[in-house]
């Protein structure tokens, strides 16, 4: 019942990037087009929950222990990029299907924050090894439901009339804005959720 | 201290060490050429080249699907560096332009409606095919913008699309994005050979002027004081800017939209003016010329057509030679019309002009006598284009010669071989000769021909039977007497051996004006054609074969234009007049005439074939134009009209000691008249 | 002269983030006020202009193929150092910067120069371009901090500018805010370099 | 290969001198940081807590070990004499740990107040244990030392409705201090 909450939470309310601030370059780059944004969306899935698994466990196996707590930052980096290399090649030979259509998108998720972001939330927020594995799961979909969204809405307005000032990134952006408006809709609904389990 | 850089340590070394082993173990065999290819090829993914992305054409490039030039949007730089990895050379590719043609945005142009739908072109053409009135103005919402990769394509303030040419590459994607068809493609040798056509934006005195000058193009540049530009624009189709300017008939004059108001613009005059300009100057302002290449061409008769096909094939990079009977160059117009009305300084700074662009000229020397068609060949001459124009042939022939046919072989005129006949001379005529047209008189020298020991005489006529006079009718008959008559059929080439003609190919032809391309290939002797003169042909040595069989050169014809609205004709003699190209009844004409020759030859050296015009533009073409003119104010025309018999203005017949031009206030002044007409807009606040 | 260029194209010409699109992220979430923008562009300064200094003195000892990683553990390295030190000395403004911090890895703007410039160039203009960019961020992160600042709670750097009875409107402040704020900037600098043009 | 070692050399080269770098760094840091955390951390809940105190509580702290475990003691004094203690304690509230920070009047026997430190409630919900309107109400309660675990606190305190599991939290968190304070007293702190 916790993780419904949790994933409630992570999708709607803090999605990632439009509460969370996490993840806009590649939300603005990727979302011109539909095809580019659904594969952006998965491979970000992808490597999202991979490597808040892989960073968590060298969270609390190794950096903890060692008490080298103020590495994290360079310790994460390492390893997301080394992740992401290694999930690259990796697909190329056993998946050249599944590379073909990720494949272009994986060298942009190593400077996508919305990846460390996450990976750095988990500890922060002290989740335990399933809520943190769940909660990338959840965040990666907040991306790509986001995404997507915005770029149905980026289609029409290629054929919209757009003041010439607002065209490309500046209706983008406002868009994204309103869009983000809308989700706070949602604000309330985990703790209604929270209550009703509680009680 | 230790503790943290021996974590980074392993980390980095793990990280490392993972991934170099993984890269051997996921190793996937790549062909290393295709990863050159692609790291040479510039990656905007632009689809230029055929190939859905950079990626795609590298490999194709790499198995040899593709050549290394195929990209166009690297140009030479990348070919080069492609070539290099392929191991193949690589030849340079005329760079190719976006250009459109459309003038007029939505705000200037005749609206049918106003649109406010969607933001894209391919959208607003669903609805009754865009919010213009004309069929081919620019919808102006930019789908050719969008599909730019390289940024060189924008809107501009008047709603039409503005290309920056440093930064095209003619990848063509803004081409396939057009609906409408406005965007087009275009490189330096298109532009030279083009031809008009009935769905693309022309005034009518562009129309109506045979040469297809730009007109509202050169006098916007009057307007605004670059005259050079103006004569640069005129010089893009016609070589003799200011002889027309001294005689033009202006044709164009006629069909100026400004009648309907006042007074045709001084369209002529005004040419004069900049083309006197360019002569005070002293320096020819020459006009773009393609990259050289090593084809020699000859061209037999140095007259304005001669010239004309001179200049154009100079310019798109050929070697031209001209040989001229007469002592000097110009033709009629140096040898038949009089002085006061063309002075000859005038003549020969704009022929100094043309023979600036690398031609080559002798004079003095004469087809069949110093030459012929063979020997011109044999002498290293890739073609060779008869451009005898409005001379007799008689003339060009040896005086003492036996042969009528000696010029061109196997190719007799009527009269030359009525002539003979009457005469009671003994010609030689094979065993199958072909008559091309002529009617009734046909009938007569084909029975003529078979007294004087042809075996078959072919009748070949391009109407129908059901029109031919009635005795041709009895075609059984006729055949008894060895006579074959194949109507609905046109010569489409020659062919022989040295001086003797061996093969003539026929071509059905088809009324409603397609081509059926049903070819019958007959041997024959002899190919007489009923005219006075001979016509423009072009020859080559014979595809397919040894240039030569022992010391005789193998050649054949090839067709000079080939185009089909109704009635008009292809084939190398083709009707009403044979042979004509257009006729040589004014300078303007037998330039349009040497444009055609020269595209002609650069046609069968490029593609091989003469690709016929669909919707050409001519004078009996069904084009969009106005009948009314609303908004302008009348103005005075700045120099005298003279009328001709019809009463129809013109300007041309001035002899040049009554009238000295109009000077720059008075030019200015004209210019300003011109209404810069597209097909069906113009500009109302003139 | 060229050195001057190299300093002043990141004020203007290719001002982040509005020229060239870039570092999002911060932009978006940490100009809450104009505080903490200014408190992100000082760090954003420090780690662009270090690490591409470092990586030019690199330049020609890091091996094509490893120069990604390499860059982001130099960059890497310089952000740790930029939390240390906020944590030490700027307690406020690291904990209102918060994930943002170490994020600062991962702004395609640190990476994107080290690849685009520092690893093409001397030290010196590496240092200037790097600086140059840092200071155009900066502005912008200011700015766009005390719009949003002035709007969404009625003050700037903490005082009240606004008159008393101004009720802020509050989602300046939140996600919407700052999408909305940040593309309006775009469009009004748009529109004045287009004018600016003609 | 030769590549590979020397992309792996020249990597792992950087990576080191980082580390050594980054290590110095943050030897020369670490002190402030921690006078930062305090300050800013339990800081301004320390000196809510022990209202009254005249001396600096930061400075005034320590680490005492009782039962085999690290505590982390702030002493306020009035007139240079100690007066009342706070120190962290944790609960288990809904969403998470629960920190709870609690003062005691070791004069008196009273509690001076508590204060969340942090916490990991549903914002709006559980979070209002955090509000001065349900920590205020346990100041002042007097401890009875001998008593029974839960009746250690001569008043009890309502839970928030909505925030039960919250509100447990705290009283986990409270009942493990007054386990501390116990052993605390036992110690002489004047000495210390």
């Amino acid at each position: 019942m916790e993780y419904i909450v949790l994933v409630i939470s992570a999708v709607l309310i803090k999605n990632i990037l439009l509460a969370e601030y996490l993840g806009n370059c590649p939300f603005l780059g990727t979302s011109k087009r539909m095809d580019t944004a659904v594969g952006m969306g998965l491979a970000v899935i992808f490597v999202m929950t991979i490597a808040t698994a892989v960073t968590y466990v060298v969270q609390h196996m190794v950096l903890v222990p060692l008490n080298l707590g103020y590495l994290q930052t360079i310790a994460f980096i390492l390893v997301i990029a080394a992740l992401v290399q290694f999930v690259e090649m990796f697909l190329r030979k056993f998946a050249p299907p599944l590379y073909v259509a990720l494949g272009i998108f994986l060298p942009l998720i190593t400077t996508n924050c919305a990846v460390l972001g996450t990976a750095i939330l988990c500890i922060r927020r002290d989740m335990n090894f399933p809520e943190a594995v769940v909660f990338a799961i959840a965040s990666a979909s907040g991306f790509t439901l986001a995404l997507i969204l915005l770029a149905g809405i980026r289609e029409r307005l290629e054929i919209s009339n757009v003041p010439r000032a607002l065209r490309g990134t500046a209706i983008g952006l406002i868009m994204a804005g309103l869009m983000s408006l809308a989700f706070f809709g949602f604000v309330g609904v985990d703790g209604s959720l929270k209550e009703f389990i509680q009680n | 201290m230790l503790s943290a850089a021996l974590f980074l340590l392993v980390l980095g070394l793990v990280a490392s060490v993972a991934l170099a082993i993984a890269s051997r173990a996921f190793y996937v065999w790549e062909d290393p050429k295709v990863l050159a290819v692609t790291d040479a090829l510039p990656g905007a993914n632009c689809g230029g080249c055929g190939n859905p992305g950079c990626a795609s054409a590298a490999e194709a490039i790499a198995a040899g699907l593709a050549s290394a030039n195929i990209c166009v949007a690297g140009g030479f730089e990348v070919a080069q560096a492609v070539g290099e990895i392929m191991g193949q050379r690589v030849e340079e590719r005329e760079p190719e332009f976006s250009w459109t043609s459309c003038s007029y945005g939505v705000g200037n142009a005749e609206p049918i409606f106003s649109y406010n739908g969607a933001s894209d072109c391919h959208a607003a053409v669903m609805l009754y095919g865009g919010s213009k009135l004309c069929p081919v103005g620019c919808i102006g919402l930019g789908s050719c913008v969008k599909a730019c990769q390289f940024g060189a394509l924008a809107i501009g303030d008047d709603n039409l699309p503005v290309v920056d040419y440093s930064r095209c590459v003619g990848c063509g994607a803004c081409v396939d994005a057009c609906p409408k068809n406005i965007v087009a493609l275009v490189s330096q040798t298109r532009r030279i050979i083009s031809e008009y056509v009935t769905d693309e934006c022309t005034a009518p005195c562009q129309r109506a002027c045979p040469t297809g000058i730009h007109i509202p193009g050169y006098i916007r540049e009057i307007r605004n004081g670059n005259y050079e530009e103006a004569v640069r624009i005129i010089k893009e189709k016609c070589p003799l800017p200011l002889v027309c300017g001294y005689i033009c008939p202006a044709p164009c004059e006629l069909s100026c939209r400004r009648n309907f108001v006042d007074e045709a613009v001084a369209i002529d005059p005004l040419k004069r003016f900049v083309a006197d300009h360019e002569m005070t100057t002293g320096k020819h302002i020459d006009p773009y010329k393609c990259t050289d290449n090593e084809i020699k061409i000859a061209l037999v008769g140095g007259g304005s057509e001669g010239l004309t096909a001179a200049y154009y094939l100079a310019r798109l990079g050929y070697q031209p030679t001209i040989l001229e009977a007469k002592p000097e160059l110009g033709g009629i117009l140096r040898y038949v019309i009089a002085e006061d009305r063309l002075p000859r300084n005038v003549l020969d700074h704009d022929i100094q002009g043309i023979l600036e662009m690398g031609i080559e000229a002798n004079t003095n020397v004469a087809m069949g006598r110093d030459f012929d068609v063979c020997s011109l060949l044999k002498d290293g001459y890739d073609a060779v284009v008869v451009t005898s124009g409005g001379f007799d042939s008689r003339k060009i022939l040896k005086p003492e010669q036996e042969r009528y046919d000696a010029a061109i072989p196997g190719l007799f005129i009527m009269l030359d071989l009525l002539t003979a006949f009457s005469q009671r001379e003994e010609i030689h005529l094979g065993k199958h000769a072909v008559i091309a047209n002529g009617g009734l008189k046909a009938l007569e020298l084909a029975r003529k021909c078979r007294d004087m020991g042809a075996e078959i005489v072919t009748i070949v006529s391009d109407q129908p039977l059901s029109t031919l006079p009635v005795d041709f009718h009895d075609t059984k008959v006729l055949a008894e007497e060895g006579i074959e008559v194949r109507a609905s059929a046109t010569v489409a080439a020659m062919r022989g051996i040295g001086e003797r003609m061996d093969r003539i190919a026929l071509e059905d032809k088809d009324l409603t004006g397609d081509i059926s391309k049903k070819r019958t290939i007959i041997d024959a002797d002899t190919l007489i054609v009923p005219a006075g003169r001979l016509p423009e042909m072009a020859f080559v040595h014979a595809a397919g074969k040894p240039e030569t069989e022992g010391e005789r050169v193998r050649w054949q014809t090839i067709e000079t234009f080939r185009t089909f609205p109704k009635g008009g004709g292809y084939g190398i003699l083709s009707s009403p007049e044979p042979g004509r190209i257009s006729d040589s009844s004014a300078v303007v004409k037998s330039i349009l005439s040497g444009r055609r020759l020269a595209r002609a030859i650069h046609q069968n050296f490029t593609d091989g074939t003469i690709t016929p015009i669909p919707n050409l533009v001519w004078e009996a073409a069904d084009i969009l134009d106005v009948t009314e003119v609303n908004g302008v104010n009348p103005s005075e025309r700045q120099c005298p009209t003279v009328s001709d018999v019809e009463g129809d203005s013109k300007t041309a017949w001035i002899f040049p000691e009554e009238y000295p031009g109009l000077d720059e206030p008075a030019a200015r002044q004209e210019a300003e008249r011109c209404l810069q007409c597209g097909l069906i807009c113009y500009d109302k606040n003139t | 002269m060229k050195l001057l260029r190299t300093f002043t194209k990141g004020l203007w010409e290719e001002l982040p983030p509005f020229r060239l699109v870039l570092g999002l992220c911060p932009v978006l979430a940490v100009t809450k006020s104009a505080e903490t923008g200014l408190g992100m562009g000082l760090a954003v300064i420090f780690v662009l202009t270090c690490s591409n200094v470092l990586v030019s003195c690199l330049r020609n000892v890091i091996p094509r193929k490893v120069r990604i990683a390499s860059y982001i553990v130099i960059i890497a390295s310089f952000v740790v150092m930029v939390e240390l030190a906020s944590q030490a000395f700027f307690y406020k403004i690291y904990e209102s910067l918060g994930i943002f911090i170490p994020l600062i890895v991962v702004n395609c703007i640190i990476l994107g120069r080290a690849e685009a410039f520092a690893s093409r160039n001397g030290i010196i203009p590496s240092a200037l371009d790097g600086l140059g960019i840092g200071l155009g961020f900066t502005m912008s992160l200011t700015v766009l901090g005390a719009i949003r600042e002035i709007l969404g709670a009625g003050t700037l750097f903490g005082t009240q500018v606004m008159w008393s009875s101004f009720r802020p409107f509050t989602f300046m402040v939140e996600a919407p805010g700052a999408f909305i704020s940040l593309g309006v900037l775009l469009a009004l600098m748009n529109a004045f370099s287009k004018t600016q043009q003609s | 290969m030769k590549e590979a070692a020397h992309m792996i050399v020249v990597l792992v080269i950087i990576c080191t001198v980082c580390g050594v770098a980054l290590s110095g760094f943050r030897e020369m840091t670490a002190e402030r940081i921690e006078n930062q955390v305090l300050m800013n951390v339990q800081g301004p809940r320390v000196n809510k807590v022990l209202e009254g105190s005249q001396n600096d509580l930061i400075a005034d702290r320590k680490v005492i070990k009782i039962d085999g475990q690290e505590v982390l003691l702030f002493m306020g004094k009035k007139d240079g004499k100690p007066w009342a203690i706070a120190y962290e304690t944790l609960g288990k509230g809904f969403g998470g740990d629960l920190k709870v920070m609690v003062g005691y009047d070791i004069e008196n026997d009273k509690l001076t107040g508590i204060q969340i430190v942090s916490h990991k409630e549903t914002p709006g919900v559980g979070s209002k244990v955090t509000e001065d309107q349900f920590t205020q109400r346990f100041k002042g309660i007097e401890i009875d030392l001998k008593a029974e675990p839960e009746k250690r606190l001569s008043k009890k305190i309502d839970a928030i409705s909505g925030a039960t599991y919250s509100s447990q939290g705290v009283y986990e968190a409270i009942g493990k201090s007054l386990q501390l304070y116990m052993a605390i007293k036992k110690q002489d702190l004047s000495t210390k």
